[in-house]
């Protein structure tokens, strides 16, 4: 899966995490958070922020539940600053 | 509205707000009122000295986004034509950053439009800024303000953007 | 306020906004905020063809009195620049008619007081309009919803203007 | 004196009254006022709209009892519509 993380999480992330294979057992949005918790604690506290979004396949997801596959391009968006 | 138009431009390239504007609704005789507002790169803010504004764009998904608010404020204000070109990359004091133009038939949309679409800029377009300078480097986020001031806007224009 | 700066012209002449703009604020990095509203003659009013539109000055006092308005604009709502472009004379449809522009640090303070100086100018502007077309001719006078607008705008402002 | 009809006060005055010697016994723009009642009537009750207002010498006047003399310039300006 591709997962991009964008303003000061992409600084956090690096480049290390761009393109991973879908981790065992991950199926959903949660099962990824989870999972992201146990192998960059330091970057999941980071992305817990209450106005931290999500994007799958470019479309703003809200649902937890919401699912995930090995082709799919997860997003991580701190809060906005345009204009 | 037949004519409803909505450009969104995200740009790496400087950018002439006056050029942009020479362009907009030219040729329209059915339009009565342009309003618009250009944001610049400041080079203070708070108190803080600023060698350049970085900003960073989710490519694709950034210009979506704000041609799904713009196209929002459009249908809910009523205007002809509504415009706007956003800045991405480096940006040094005086350079713009982000324009936006409304056309409509009366002063009072114009003016709404563009108000109404920087307060969404503020909050919801998927752009993160980042400031250097003397005092080194660091993300900014909207303030609280912002905040305030967009879900004020929400509530007035009565409809979720 | 020290750079606080208010340029008024009245012209006879056909002007390009976006050519006025250009020049306005040129070079400056201490001003985060452009706002401004260009008023075009359309080639309908009210459901009455518009062939041409006249304005009529009172010529020195007419400059004098919207620099007044200008000023305390400016002032007010503290602007940088602050700008006005009038039209007057003979005017065509598509033809730009009125231009406010206002720079200032912050947004709020560009929009507020171009959408004030705008609501001033409707009321207590010494130009008078005339529409002729097809179904003859008539002088423009400000509706009661001008007067309503710019005395809610005075009271707002809690300054006489 | 100088007087001076903007929009459509211009319209009714023609240039007639454009240059005229100061009545006897005008001292006043009421007096004025009512110099023009007696011998323009039509354009004196045009004048007479509740926003109409006057300039002396370029500067706006409300009190009737604002004196007047030969070499002021007296303008008659209808509903302003600027913008």
């Amino acid at each position: 899966m591709k997962l991009v993380f964008l303003g000061r999480f992409r600084e956090l992330a690096g480049a290390r995490l761009s393109d991973v294979p879908l981790p065992a057992g991950v199926r959903t949005l949660q099962g990824l958070q989870d999972w992201l918790a146990r192998t960059e604690p330091d970057l999941a506290v980071a992305l817990t922020g209450a106005r931290t979004q999500v994007a799958i396949n470019q479309t703003l997801v809200r649902d937890p539940a919401y699912p995930i596959g090995d082709r799919d391009e997860i997003a991580f968006l701190p809060p906005m600053s345009g204009g | 509205m037949p004519n409803n138009i909505v450009k969104v431009r995200i740009t790496e390239q400087a950018f002439d707000p006056a050029l942009e504007l020479s362009a907009f609704g030219a040729g329209r005789q059915d339009t009565g009122a342009l309003a618009n507002f250009v944001g610049y790169c400041r080079d203070m803010t708070a108190g803080r000295r600023v060698g350049e504004l970085t900003i960073e764009q989710y490519p694709g998904f950034t210009e979506r986004e704000i041609t799904r608010l713009a196209n929002q404020v459009s249908r809910e204000l009523g205007t002809l034509d509504l415009m706007v070109v956003h800045r991405v990359g480096a940006i040094r004091p005086g350079e713009a950053i982000v324009l936006v133009a409304a056309l409509a038939a009366h002063r009072n949309a114009a003016f709404e439009a563009v108000r109404l679409l920087m307060d969404y800029l503020k909050t919801d377009a998927p752009l993160w800024k980042k400031e250097s300078g003397p005092d080194g480097v660091r993300w900014i986020e909207p303030s609280a303000h912002d905040h305030a001031r967009r879900d004020q806007a929400k509530e007035k224009s009565g409809e979720k953007v």
